[in-house]
Order: structure tokens, then C-alpha cells, then sequence
């Protein structure tokens, strides 16, 4: 096989050195009665060639985002990012290289760490940033456990705009930890009255700008109202790119800052893996969740870093760390901070004017299909669209025709029937006049 | 040459990315324009290529040498791996494209959870996680979820002191409350202790999490006697399944009587560490928690593969607890660990646990006489721990002797882990090493034992003295963190100097 | 310009600092009159993305190699490369290092050098190689002119088994240089008289083996002979791999051995770059052309790597040098060794043996077709059809029925009417029974 | 850890390539078959993978540091052109398969051929040469095929001294006489001398190969002149292109008359170096050179393109020299240049040669003033030259200052060339540093000069210090040349010790 160095005759070789006559000598503490004999039943080893063909077949079967017009948002977007990423991150010292606990001979890996958690504390604008969540949904229910935490209460108020499946992991985990959660209908407008759900019982109110449904939300009042109940506003984002042109959560009051990073420097992937990005304001730091990387000094004086706060983990801490967590979402951390570094503000930004751009352009060729509402009337480069027919068919024809549209609300949301004809779509830089005339075209057609 | 910051060297006009130019945008933002700089340095593209490959070469790598961290298992990473999981029929499909359309993803997800279930013995896997310890979430809150059905709500989750932090801190997440089983003498779990705790705690079991084979290197031999002494209890037996990777092929966790058990798939799987994540962590269920699986799930008929992602969707034997994540999991390490199973096969798979075994038992061999084992003179799995007995009065501590490995071109080894023996430091080879590199690295810690023997405290107190860092101060790092860059404060121009 | 670090202010500051007030004062050697004022009439700088789609859309005109059942060699073959290979290719230290002139800090690029030559004189059998040639056809060119060096003779005798277009690499060079050539008729079943051409003016003889119509030859009495009259006998090879399987030129009698390297470690490529291998006998190492690499010591008397016997190159000799060649193909010869050392003599020996079997079986299945007769009695992975029609239009009619065939000799040998009806077939480690039955049924369906 | 050889620790049973199982098959190999054993060892993929990734990193490249060898042009090389390069209608096409199945092929072969023509100021380009010096040779066979076919038969190449080694080599390499033309003391050619010899050799000038900008880093001012003049003399002007770079965009070869020109893709557009090849360099062509251009080539017509690869395929107005290699030439590197040159567009081509000559001027008045330039101070193009003379009675050579640099972080520039000044030192920074990493440079190098100036000789002579290797022993490995690794002989065993 031939990732296995060893041979037969080193492997007779070592039994001998070590003492006993078989391999099986060696397993011996396993029962007898549940020792496997023979194989299990699966094929043998295959060759290089044969896995590439047998996945490549599958991998053909789907139809992949590049190889149509393509406006599928809702959490995960479709960007362009540069080669050199791609090509960095697959560099051995990094991508073979484990959790940096040897400070020493990992510094590549800590000043990333580093340069990312700066940049995620200067995009949100808040104070401290930690080196990743595994993505954005689960960093949200890490927030809300931490706000949980601080304020030492347990209710949590959702918004109707967040991402349906971002609520569904909040509000699992506290049903199992017994935590409460108020979980506001949808709201695909961002008219909900939200306000009036923050009492002194609250730890904190989770609200989602641009919203699930691409509405720019203002926060302020939310924090204001928030902060008068001693309770927490936690932001979240889905599209992080929109942090070059709106303003950012932390200038509008925000307490943790929790979002998706996948935008930069990753791909689609089906969905994971992704980057969840962490802030929050200083006084909360030793509440955080999730790996720290901070600065200090070696031997001889010079600046290195290191993992750092480690007390509040649970290889410390065990059964009462602040998170059960002990990874993060390291190469694709450094893919976003290769990225970020490569656009800098100049290039995010106009990738972020470009995006609301293009989403301008769709928005105003899909209004003019007749039938055809659009809900927002503040977005950056997602909106909901109102149809006259319901939306999971219109998106299935689509699709025949070549076109992948965007989601339905109601694959998330079966059960509420006033959302069956909500369609979410977003448009990055990737699309062109093209792609937006075929969707437009298309639509005309399938909703005549 | 020191490698700055990005910040330091870069610039906010500066960008390393071209994009079209913009004809005149008309915003539809509302009020919410970004007003105020946002401070991100940019640099253009031959300045980033450098910064970041100069970075990276003050890595180790499992690419640049052995790096023996017990319980990590640092083995190779396919190139193959990565190749497959960049074929744009797995990178560029978006989580909620028409399920129609992505076929393909439904169908390597499924390939994906036979291996896994074929080679664990089991009949369900809950393949979302996003990591090991999302993994043990998981199968604690099915536990949770089943115990509930069954209108119960014991309290105590029995884990014993060897175990990861992980399996305490996952309990007590769940509001559990952790009640920790002493080891025997030789490292595993006393039937004893565990018989009392049990009985002291009657119907209030929820279940053990147990590491199997354990984080001291050993088989825990009463495992079925555990199991059902646990379900006879009326609980569950979660299994770590960190350690899988030393029994695939030998012997299937559900043939031991384990209830749940995640597999980190990049320990056992070879996905990439990627200096620190992403993992993945899918679940392996017995039958009694099978339904109450997370969302999302395929459902396999005779139509063919369906995906379950709302509870609307769900049949009545399908009761899911919630869900771990959006969307589908880690689909990229889903890829790439069924290429790395496919390619081993059921011959490779077990011949891979096999010589991660016997590279264990070689590098004890070769070191007992010198290094102390805790547990006695005995066969380990894939990894084995010693203790810092061996150091007694050298004046070298078992970090010290850790950091001089380092000078010597090695990763150290996990140290001060697991907490039940003194100085711990835990060795894994793993299966990728070859021989000549076992008895270079057995050659080199020998002679470094037997310098900390001799009382040569210098070339271990002051290590390491080759690397890119000198020894850090971890110390001053946490009393008062410095999270981020900051720019630097003017130098203060006295009026004096001015002039 | 994403590729240019220099800012404006840069710019402005700098040519202050060197004083001049503009960058075109820089410029003041080029005449006025041919100073170019505007930008070139080419378009204006373009992103990644439309670099991408514009190349994405030319390639993807093109029928790739691995898409079809594919059979066509004669000189270049599709076989499978590990990802290894590829991924350690690209790391920059070797991707974007220069020749090694300061061996200190190159010796990366100087050890794999050494593990090349020491590899392809194992191949061979022959005593020493070098650093590799352009790549084949070149590399006979150079073989050539090396022969004229030793014997101080200037007349080449060519197989007519020897590819055309190799043979046409040497006739340009000869007719060049004033050197004589005697090319032989074209000689699909190795069976010309080529003995009778050697006589005391030939400076060496030129046999392929493999030939380029697959046929083995014979290469002892023709070394025997070529001998006796004190010539050079030049072997040469297009298939490296059939190293793996056949006896080697070195035991041959073969004085030069040179031939193509693509099949291990390097991709088609429409035909370049490859990498051509260089060996010959210890005593005329001081004639060869191209960059040697030699083992040493360094000033701790550890050993190391350096460029040595550069006195016979252009750099040093000037219009004396053996060549003026001076670059290898250090990229593709890194390829080579990875691959190499990949396989080892146990994977090279398979991988020829799966290669032979393909071919056999493929042979079986296509003498089977009426009308088609195989040419070759012994071969490697490839021989040569004679067809009931023209090669060039069944090829055509296959290519249609998804099916690349093998190449019609009369492509690279228009002239010549007595070969229109030969077809050259390759069938490497790649093709699958399906790729063989479908060859099978669609010639049957075309010759009937 | 020093790196073996892979002989040495590899083994002829190990293989790191998993092949399909063979059944049965017949062999139909004449008498042909290998018995003797290869000797070809063999690693696991781990084991290779660990291999030559310690062995890239005993190498300095542009991607780790600032490579400033004169002449060598070692500029950033964009990944988006490696990818592009690798995209299977590019990467995975057969040079014979049928025209018919690869139009985007010669589409992309055309396309590059027309920037560079147009660049270049030229309406023809013969693509298939490997490199630079095979272009020289393709070009000047052009040059003979004209002259043969004008029934002329000149033997004189006339070469500046300035020139690359490969100049001389190619001119004798065709039966040509080389004449060498002094340098005026400002570094270029001399009118007065070149008539001169001229005059001697009239009815036997073939032609002149000139550098231009040439190796002193100096645009030769009276290059329309010296074109007349070769013309006048009924000789062909061969331009050598290794530095273009400095130039595109801001003057076209065709305008300055010349007749024939090779482009180092890899030096004036970036294709990468690879640790000295491949290269590829295709050679523009006169209107009058045009005709003789090399088999294959594309004509373009209003039916599309078509591929010319025979004799028999040409026009009346075709008349090919011949064939400078099997095939179509470097495709890889096509692919790479043209997504370059696409990157930068006409605008970014110009920035990028006023950045590499900005660059080297400013790295001129940088050291201008401790270092000593040969021809005085004046504005040089894309790199600066230097002699030793600062150096003299230091006791410190050229060499030993070359090596002091890799200590430093630097890959020393070019030294010794050209041959026309004593000591020469020729720096290039290109276009992809940054001023930063200029002010680093500049600030280094004037520290080295003044610390040799100090009579510091030990900082000199015994570099480098830092480097994976102490100064190598070249005279040594040329003596007796060690060309291949042989196996040791074993130890000898006297009687005695075997007892």
C-alpha cells in the first residue's frame, strides 16, 4: 500500500526486536470474541486512477456553481478568489501542521492567527477577535452560551431574520441545556417589533444584518434597548463582505459579533468547511469561546506568539470550560487571511461596491418581470423576491432551464405556508450581464 | 530576517486583487454606509506570496519530520485527498442548490457513512459535526434526546480521569453532572470503582464516556463488561473515538457495545490538520439512538437517496433531536476521507492500524529500558506513554525535555497529558513512518536521556536553541493578552529634539 | 496592477530620490523617434476572473486526453501521474528558484539534479547522464553534433524507425552545420539494412527502439558494427517507460543513449515541455552537451552538490562550448525523479508490465478486425496498423465516435503514399477494457 | 538533519505507487526482455513526500527573498497562471492527436503569438524554440537560410563582448565565424568600430548579435545606426531579447530594425524559472525572415487556423528552415505567458518595465555613491552594473561579497558578467519589489560594503556562514567528477574482526 513505508520484512524484522511471534500478540488485550478475523466488508485498496475515476463520476454528476448563472446566497456565497490562496494555504508547513502548542516551531501558524483575528476586530469594529468558530451557525450558539454566561440569565430572543438554520442550532442546544429561547416569526421585511421581547430576564437579543432574507437591519435601537435590560446584542452576519460598505455592528452597539466568514478566501464546498468569525468588547474576552492567539516575547526578547487564555478551555479547564471546543477552523482561517490580506481595505471595498452593484442590477431586471415583488427595499447583495407562483417549483424549473436561482424560504421553512413563494437571491461579482438577462429571461418565461 | 505583520508593511491603498471596474453603482443601502476607514492593510500579490510562504517556514510539519503527538495522530496526508476534494463537483455546489441538482453530493456523503459504518460495525451515522468534540455533542445530545423519549432525565455522565477535556466539558455543556472513575493500576478502568459508582448513582445514570483504546495507549479489556454494566444501568456508552485509528480493521465499537462514538476523520481519516482545523466529526450510532440523528440525514430508498433537512420531512421513526450546524457538514473532509478509505481498502485499513501498532510497540521497545513506563513492561496500541520517573533528580523537567527535542529536529510528543500519571509524555508514531526513521528518532531520544542523565541541564533548560523562537513567555502572554495589532504610538518628539 | 507593489507616491518619491523629474528621463537612451508614446494596441489590464473565463473557454474547445478513450503516442503518451508529483513541483522553493550558480543555497535544486542522473543511468545502463535536454527530439539533435565531436567525423546515419520529426531536428541542424545525414526509408517492421550503411566516414548511427512504428530492435550487431568502423552507436527512445520491461541501450553497446522523459512525471502538454534524458559512456563525458550536477564537500567537509564540467558550456567556452544550451528542464526532470522515486524499480517494472498487457490485449482485439493487420511482431505499449483505407480520414471518423485512435503516420509523412494506410496505436496503464472494446467496435464500424 | 540520498534509504522492493493487479498476461517482446535488475530504489509516499519537501527547502527562490541576479530577471510568477496551465484542455492534450479535436489550442498559440508580435512591433514569430538559446539558434538559422536563399554564403557573425556566452556558442554551433566588437567606454557598441570591421569583412557579414538594453544595463543609443549599418553591410540584425523586459511597452524591436529576436517567456513574462528550466523562447521575425520560419507553424486565414506541420503542407511563400524540435513547443509555458500578459494589458505591460528600471535606478543612486559604477553615474534600464573596484585592497573578492550577501537573506546578484568589466556585480531587483524591500537591499548592501572597507575579511571569506552548506569545493568536483551516486563498497572486514 502506498502510503505504508514499512515491508514485510521490516514488519517480521520488528515483531522479532519487539518479542512476540504475530502482530496479533500486540492486540491481544481485544476480546477474542469481538476480534475481527478477516477483512471488513468493503472493497480492497485502489489505485490512484481508480479513486479518481470513481469520485470524478460523482463529482460530474452535480452541477457546479461556476458552470451556470448562479444566485444561491442564504449563508454561503459564490465569490472569486484568487489562486495564490489556494496555492498558499496547500503550502506543507501549513497544511500539515498541527494546533500551534509548540510555540516555538509554529510561529507560521500564530502570526496568521494573529494578522486574523486583527483583521475580524477591524471589519466588526469591536475589540477582541478569537482564531475561528467551525462557521458562523455554530458560532452562534457559542454566543448566545456566552452571553448566557455574563449575564448569568438564560432567555434568548431571535429574530425572524435570522437564518432559519442558525435558530434551529441556537434553539437545539438550549432545549438540551434547559435554556429558554424566543424565537420570532419570520420576517422577511425587517418590521418585526423585536423591541418589545427584551425584558430584564433576557441575556441577549441575536439579530442577523443583512437578515436571512438580505434586509439591512438597524441595530442601534437594538443595542440601546438592549443595554437598558442589562442584556447583550448579539450581531450576526451571514455575508461578510457587506462589511465593506455598511456599517459595521460594533460601531452600532453590538456586544459579540458573530458570523460567517466563507465568503473570503473559501469555496462553497456544500457548505462546510467554513470559518466562523468571533468578536466581542474587551470586558468579555476570558468568556469567550474558541482559541486565542495573543503576543509576547521569547528568551532572548523577541516578539512571537502563542495560543493564549488556555484556562478558560477544557484541556484546562475540563467540566468547567467556557466550550467544549478544541479546534478551530485553522486553514480556512488562513485562507480568509490571505485573502483579506490581498484585497486589503481598497480591494474589499470595491468588491463589496461591486456586489451591491451587481444585486442593484438583478434587483432592478427581476422587478420588472411581471408578477414579481421585492420585499427590500435596504439590501447589499441578496434580496427576497415575492412570486406570483410558489417558489420551489419556480426554482426546479429554473434549474431545467439552466439557471440556479436561488433558495425557496420554504425548503428551510416548510410549515409556514406564507412563505411558499419567497424566493432569496443574491448576486456577487461573479455574475455577469449574461447570467443576470438569462435569469430574468427565464423567469418571465416560467412564471408567463 | 523577522517577518513583520501584514499591517506593518502594508498599505489601505495597496491591494493585491484587480477587479472590473465599477460603472456607476446606484445604492440601494439605505442609511447603513460604512462611514469610517476599516483599517485593513493590503498587500499586492508577490509581497502576500512572500509573507505568507516566509511564515510558513517557521512551521513544522508532519511534511518536514515525525511529530509523535500522542493522541493527534500526525500521520501523511495524501496529496490525492486534496486534489479530489478540489474537483469542482464537490468545492463549487452551494449547500442549497436544488437537492436535484447535486446528485453526486448525496451520493459521496452516503459512500461516505457505509465505510464508516461497515468498518465501525454500526447502522447509523450522524455524519454533520463539524469537529471531534462537535462529534461528542452530538452523541450526548442523542443520549440526552433518547433518555427523554424514554421520559427520563438522569444527571450523571461517568468519565474517567484519563480522558480527553473534551468529554467533561461536552457533559457539563449539556447540564450533566461529571462524575470521574479512577484507572487501575495499569491504566484502565477498575470494574470495581465503576460498579460502586454506578450503584451509588442508581437510575441516575446517563451514560459513560470512555475512550477506547484509551489516552494512556491501552485497550481497555473490560470493555463489553463496561458496557453492560452501563446499559444494564439503564445508560449509554458514548466512545471517544480519537483513538479508532488503532483498531480499524481488528475489531468494530459496535461489536464492544458502544452506543455512540464520533470519529475524528482527520486523526483515523488523514484529512489535514491544517494547523488546527477544520475537522470533522461524524457520529456512529447503535440502533437505539439511530433516530434520534440530527438533522440534516439521507434517507436511502428504493428511489434512491433523499435528504432530510426539516423536521416536515421527517418520518415517524425519524425523531432528530435538532440540528449541530446549517447545512450538510464538512463536506470537503467528507471527500477527502473516503478517497483516503478507498485507497487503503479493507487491506490497507487494517494493515494501517497494524503498523501504527507495531511502530508504537517498536519505539517502546526501544526506549523502556531507558524512559519509565507507568503501567509496566506490556504491549501498547498506537501510541505509548511514559512517565517522567526517568528525570528524577535530573534536574529537567519534562518540558525541558520536550524543547530539546526540538533542537534535535523533532516535534515533541504530548506531554502533561493524560493527567494520570506524572509527567506524561505520550508518543504516536503512526503508521506513515518508515523504520529507518523509527530507529533515528529512538536513537535520538536516547541520547537525550541519557544527557539528562548525565546532568547536562543546559542543553534542555535553555531549549530550544535552534528554532525560529527561543522559548516564549506563555506566562505574560495570559496576564495581559495583547489580542490584536496596534498601531504603534508616535515616537514622542520632545521639544528639545525638535529643534 | 495586482502584480505591481509600487504605489503612485511610490513612484513620485522614487524618481525625486533619483532625481529626474519623470520616469521617461529614465528612458533617454531610446531614441525619440522609436520611443512608443501611448500603450501597445492590445487590450487594457484584466482580472483573474477574466483571465480565467477567457483561457477556461479556449480550453475547453480542446478534446482532452483523459475525457475519451484515448490511443495516440508516437512520441508523447498519456499515462497517470500521482498527485504527489505535482503538489511537490509547485512548491516555491523549487517552482521559483533559478539555475543553482550559488550551490550554498540551492542544494535542493542540485540533490534532486544528482538523484536525476543517477536514476536515468540506472535506466539506461549506461555510466553517467546529465541534467537533462530540452527533451527528446533535441536531445538527438545534440547526441548528434556530440557524435561529429568524438569522431571528429560529420556523416549520421538514421534509422528509418526513427520518429520523422526527430529525424527532421537533425537534418535542419545538419544542413545547417554542413554536416551529412543519410536518412533511411521509413521502416515500420524493423527491418531494414541499415548495417550496410556504416562505413569509416560515419560518425554514428541512429536506431529507435521502441521505433517510432513500436517495433523492437535489435541493437547489438548494430553496435558491433558501428564499432568496428569506430563509430557512435545513438540510442534512442520515445516511451521511457519501456525501460521498465526491455533490455537497456547500455547493454546494448549503445555510446549515447537519448530519449524522451515525459511519460514519467509529466503531462502531455501538447507537446511540451518534456525533458529529455542524456546518457552516455564515462570517457566521452567531457563532450557532452547540457548541465551536469557533481557531488563535492563543502568547507566543513560536508557533502554537497554543485554545477560542475561547466567549462565545456557557452557561459565560460563562448563560440568553443559543446552546446549552446544553458538551461535544462529542471522542472520536468523534477517531475521525472519524484515519479521515479515514486514507482522505484518495483513500480517501473509493473507499470511497464500493465503497459505491455494493455497493448497485448489491445493488439488481440484490433487484429481481430477484418481488413486490419498488426505490423509488428515485438513491441511495447505501442505498434503500427496497416488499414484497409487511409489512416488520416478512419482517425477522423473514430474522432467523431468519440474515439482518439493513434496517429496516422501519413501526418507526419505526407509524401510518402506507400504509408497512407498506417496507423500508429499507444495503450498505456490508463486504458480500460471498455476504452479497448469501444476502439474495437467503432473501427470494426468504420472499415465496414 | 542532513538529507539523504534517495538511494540510500530507499529500497528496490518499496513502491509509493499503488497499481492496478495484472491477470495473466502474454508477453509479445521478442527476445527483448530485461533480466539484470534496474537498481532503482524506490520510497512510500510519505516518505518521498518528506523527501523533497526537506530538500526544497535547502533552496532560496524569488517566492522566500529578493533574487537580484542581473540578467536572470527573477520577478514574481502569478499562481493564476500555474492554474491556468493545469486546466486539462491545456494540460491533457496530445501534440498528434487530430487538429480537428484541439482548435482552442492553436487559438491560444495564435493568440499569444499576436501579443507578442504586437509588443514586439513585428508580423511574424516562430513559437516552437525551447529557450532562449534554442531561439538564438532558430533565429540565426533563419538568418542562414535567407543568406542561402539570396545564393549568399557570409560567414562573419559580428559579437559585442558584452554579449551572453550563448551568443558566440550558437553563431559557431552554424559554421559561422565570430567577431568580437569592443565596447566604447560608456558600455555600448562603438559606431567608428563597428564600421571599421565592417569594412574588413565586406561581402562576408552574415550579421550581428546584439543585446539590447544590453548587459551592462544600458539601451544602446545608436541601435537604428548599428541596424543601418548591418543592413547596409547586406547582414541580418539579430537582437538578443534576454532583456526585453525593461523595455516593453516603451519601445518595439521592429522599430529599432530588427530582424529577428527571441523572448525568454520565462524572464520578460514570467513563466517560472523551475530551478533552471524549461524555458521557452519563441523568436520574432522580420518581414524579410519571415518566410524561413521554422516547421510547425499556424496560418491563419479567412477559414479559420490551420496547423502547418509538413513541407508539403506549405505555400509557395513558406519556405521553413527546417524543424527545431518534435512537436509544437512549449505549450505549458504559452498558457502562462499569455494569462500574463492578459493580467497586465498594454497599460500594466508599460508599468510594469518604467517599475523594473524605476527599481534599479533607485537601487543605483542607492549605492552609487559607496559602490563603483564602471561607466560613471548615469541612468541605467532594468538592472545596474557594478565593479569591484570598490573593493580593491579590501582583501575581500567579488565572490566572498557575493557569498556574505546569502547570510544576509540574499541570493547574490549576478557576478562576473558581463566579462567586460572587472569584477562585475549586475543587479536586478525587478518590478515586484516593493520600495520596502529596496530600502532593506540598499540599507544591507551598504553595511556589507562599509564592513569590507573596515578590512572585516573573516565576514567575507568564509561565507556564508548561515546557509545549508559552508562554501562548496567546485574546483574539486570538476577534478574527478562524481556524477552518479554509487553503493558504498562495503566495510572491509579484516580476518581478525570477523572473529
Amino acid at each position: 500500500m502506498r502510503y505504508l513505508p514499512l515491508s514485510n520484512t521490516d514488519r517480521g524484522d520488528m515483531l522479532a526486536r519487539i518479542g512476540v511471534n504475530s502482530i496479533d500478540d500486540l492486540f491481544a488485550d481485544i476480546p477474542e470474541n469481538v476480534r475481527l478475523e478477516g477483512l471488513l466488508d468493503l472493497p480492497k485498496r485502489a489505485s490512484e486512477m481508480q479513486v479518481e475515476r470513481k469520485l470524478s463520476a460523482m463529482a460530474e454528476k452535480n452541477t457546479s456553481a461556476g458552470s451556470v448563472p448562479f444566485f444561491v446566497g442564504a449563508g454561503a456565497y459564490k465569490h472569486h478568489v484568487p489562486a495564490t490562496v489556494d496555492h498558499l494555504i496547500q503550502r506543507s508547513e501549513f497544511l500539515t501542521s498541527y494546533t500551534p502548542y509548540q510555540p516555538e516551531i509554529t510561529q507560521g501558524t500564530l502570526q496568521y492567527l494573529f494578522e486574523f483575528q486583527t483583521q475580524v476586530a477591524r471589519l466588526t469594529a469591536m475589540d477582541v477577535a478569537n482564531a475561528s468558530m467551525y462557521d458562523g451557525s455554530t458560532g452562534t450558539g457559542e454566543a448566545v452560551l456566552m452571553a448566557h454566561r455574563v449575564t448569568k440569565r438564560n432567555k434568548a430572543v431571535l429574530s425572524g431574520g435570522l437564518h432559519p438554520q442558525y435558530r434551529e442550532v441556537v434553539e437545539g442546544l438550549s432545549n438540551m441545556s434547559g435554556d429558554r429561547v424566543v424565537s420570532l416569526p419570520a420576517d422577511p421585511m425587517g418590521t418585526e417589533d423585536i423591541l418589545s421581547q427584551i425584558d430584564d430576564e433576557t441575556s441577549c437579543v441575536v439579530v442577523q444584518s443583512p437578515s436571512f432574507y438580505g434586509q439591512l437591519i438597524d441595530l442601534k435601537p437594538i443595542a440601546e434597548k438592549a443595554h437598558q435590560h442589562k442584556a447583550l446584542l448579539i450581531a450576526v452576519f451571514t455575508e461578510v463582505v457587506s462589511l465593506g460598505l455598511i456599517e459595521p455592528p460594533g460601531t452600532q452597539g453590538a456586544d459579540i459579533v458573530v458570523g460567517e466568514g466563507q465568503s473570503i478566501g473559501n469555496g462553497l464546498n456544500f457548505g462546510g468547511p467554513y470559518v466562523g468569525l468571533f468578536a466581542t468588547r474587551q470586558k468579555y474576552v476570558r468568556q469567550m469561546p474558541g482559541r486565542l492567539c495573543g503576543e509576547t516575547v521569547d528568551a532572548e526578547g523577541k516578539r512571537g506568539f502563542v495560543l493564549t487564555l488556555s484556562t478558560r478551555e477544557q484541556h484546562i479547564r475540563r467540566d468547567k470550560a467556557t466550550s467544549n471546543i478544541c479546534t478551530n477552523s485553522g486553514l480556512c482561517c488562513l485562507a480568509f487571511t490571505i485573502h483579506m490580506a490581498l484585497l486589503g481595505q481598497a480591494g474589499l471595498t470595491k468588491l463589496a461596491r461591486i456586489n451591491h452593484g451587481n444585486a442593484v442590477r438583478l434587483r432592478k431586471l427581476l422587478s420588472a418581470v411581471p408578477g414579481v415583488e421585492v420585499l427590500n427595499a435596504a439590501y447589499f447583495n441578496e434580496f427576497t423576491l415575492s412570486l406570483p407562483k410558489v417558489a420551489e417549483d419556480v426554482v426546479e424549473q429554473l434549474a431545467e432551464r439552466g439557471v440556479l436561482a436561488g433558495l425557496p424560504v420554504s425548503r428551510l421553512e416548510p410549515e409556514n405556508k406564507d412563505l411558499a413563494n419567497l424566493l432569496v437571491v443574491a448576486s456577487t461579482e461573479v455574475n455577469t450581464d449574461e447570467d443576470r438577462a438569462a435569469f430574468a429571461a427565464a423567469l418571465k418565461e416560467v412564471l408567463a | 530576517m523577522e517577518e513583520p505583520l501584514l499591517f506593518e508593511f502594508g498599505s489601505l491603498e495597496t491591494t493585491g486583487v484587480d477587479l472590473d471596474e465599477e460603472d456607476g453603482i446606484e445604492f440601494e443601502l439605505g442609511a447603513f454606509e460604512r462611514k469610517a476607514d476599516i483599517g485593513l492593510a493590503g498587500l499586492a500579490e508577490p509581497e502576500a506570496m512572500r509573507h505568507y510562504v516566509r511564515l510558513s517556514r517557521n512551521n513544522y510539519a508532519i511534511d518536514s519530520g515525525l511529530y509523535p503527538l500522542g493522541s493527534c495522530t500526525m500521520k501523511h496526508n495524501p496529496r490525492l485527498n486534496e486534489k479530489m476534494a478540489r474537483l469542482p463537483g464537490f468545492s463549487d455546489i452551494h449547500p442549497l442548490q436544488p437537492v436535484s441538482s447535486v446528485p453526486g453530493a448525496l451520493e459521496l456523503i452516503d459512500e461516505l457513512a457505509h465505510w464508516l459504518m461497515v468498518s465501525t460495525g454500526t447502522h447509523a451515522v450522524a455524519m454533520s459535526p463539524k469537529a471531534g468534540a462537535h462529534g461528542e455533542l452530538c452523541g450526548m445530545m442523542a443520549i440526552k434526546a433518547a433518555h427523554t423519549a424514554a421520559g427520563r432525565d438522569p444527571k450523571i455522565v461517568l468519565v474517567p480521569e484519563s480522558a480527553h477535556g473534551t468529554n467533561p466539558a461536552t457533559a457539563a455543556l449539556l447540564g450533566f453532572k461529571v462524575v470521574s472513575i479512577d484507572a487501575k493500576e495499569d491504566g484502565t478502568v477498575d470494574l470495581a470503582t465503576l460498579k460502586n459508582t454506578i450503584a451509588e448513582h442508581a437510575d441516575n445514570i446517563a451514560g459513560i464516556m470512555l475512550t477506547n483504546p484509551n489516552t494512556c495507549g491501552l485497550f481497555e479489556r473490560d470493555v463489553k463488561e463496561i458496557a453492560d454494566l452501563i446499559h444494564d444501568a439503564g445508560g449509554f456508552f458514548y466512545c471517544d473515538g480519537a483513538n479508532f485509528n488503532a483498531i480499524v480493521g481488528k475489531a468494530r465499537p459496535g461489536d464492544l457495545g458502544v452506543d455512540a462514538m464520533h470519529i475524528n476523520l482527520h486523526k483515523t481519516f488523514s484529512t489535514p490538520h491544517g494547523g488546527g482545523g477544520p475537522g470533522s466529526g461524524p457520529v456512529v450510532l447503535s440502533d437505539r439512538l439511530a433516530p434520534y440523528a440530527p438533522l440534516p440525514f439521507i434517507r436511502k430508498s428504493d428511489a434512491g437517496l433523499e435528504l432530510v433537512e426539516t423536521n416536515a420531512a421527517t418520518s415517524d421513526d425519524e425523531q432528530p433531536f435538532g440540528r449541530m450546524t446549517a447545512f450538510h457538514g464538512q463536506m470537503g473532509m467528507y471527500v477527502r476521507a473516503l478517497s483516503y478509505m478507498m485507497s487503503h481498502g479493507s487491506d490497507g485499513l487494517k494493515q494501517a492500524s497494524e503498523d501504527a501498532v507495531l511502530n508504537a510497540n517498536y519505539i517502546r521497545v526501544g526506549l523502556q529500558d531507558l524512559m519509565s513506563l507507568p503501567f509496566g513492561v506490556r504491549p501498547c496500541m498506537h501510541e505509548v506513554l511514559f512517565d517522567d520517573s526517568f528525570l528524577k533528580d535530573s534536574g529537567v523537567t519534562t518540558l525541558d525535555f520536550a524543547k530539546a527535542m526540538i533542537d534535535e529536529g523533532y516535534h515533541p510528543m504530548t506531554m502533561y497529558f493524560p493527567l494520570v500519571v506524572h509527567g506524561a509524555m505520550l508518543i504516536e508514531p503512526t503508521e506513515s513512518e518508515s523504520r529507518a526513521s523509527l530507529d533515528l528518532f529512538v536513537a535520538t531520544m536516547r541520547d537525550l536521556v541519557m544527557s539528562a542523565q548525565r546532568g547536562e541541564t543546559e542543553r534542555f533548560s535553555g531549549a530550544p536553541y535552534l528554532a525560529p523562537r527561543r522559548r516564549l513567555d506563555e506566562t505574560g502572554a495570559a496576564r495581559k493578552p495583547v489580542l490584536k495589532w496596534t498601531e504603534p504610538e508616535p515616537a514622542q518628539v520632545t521639544p528639545e529634539a525638535a529643534e
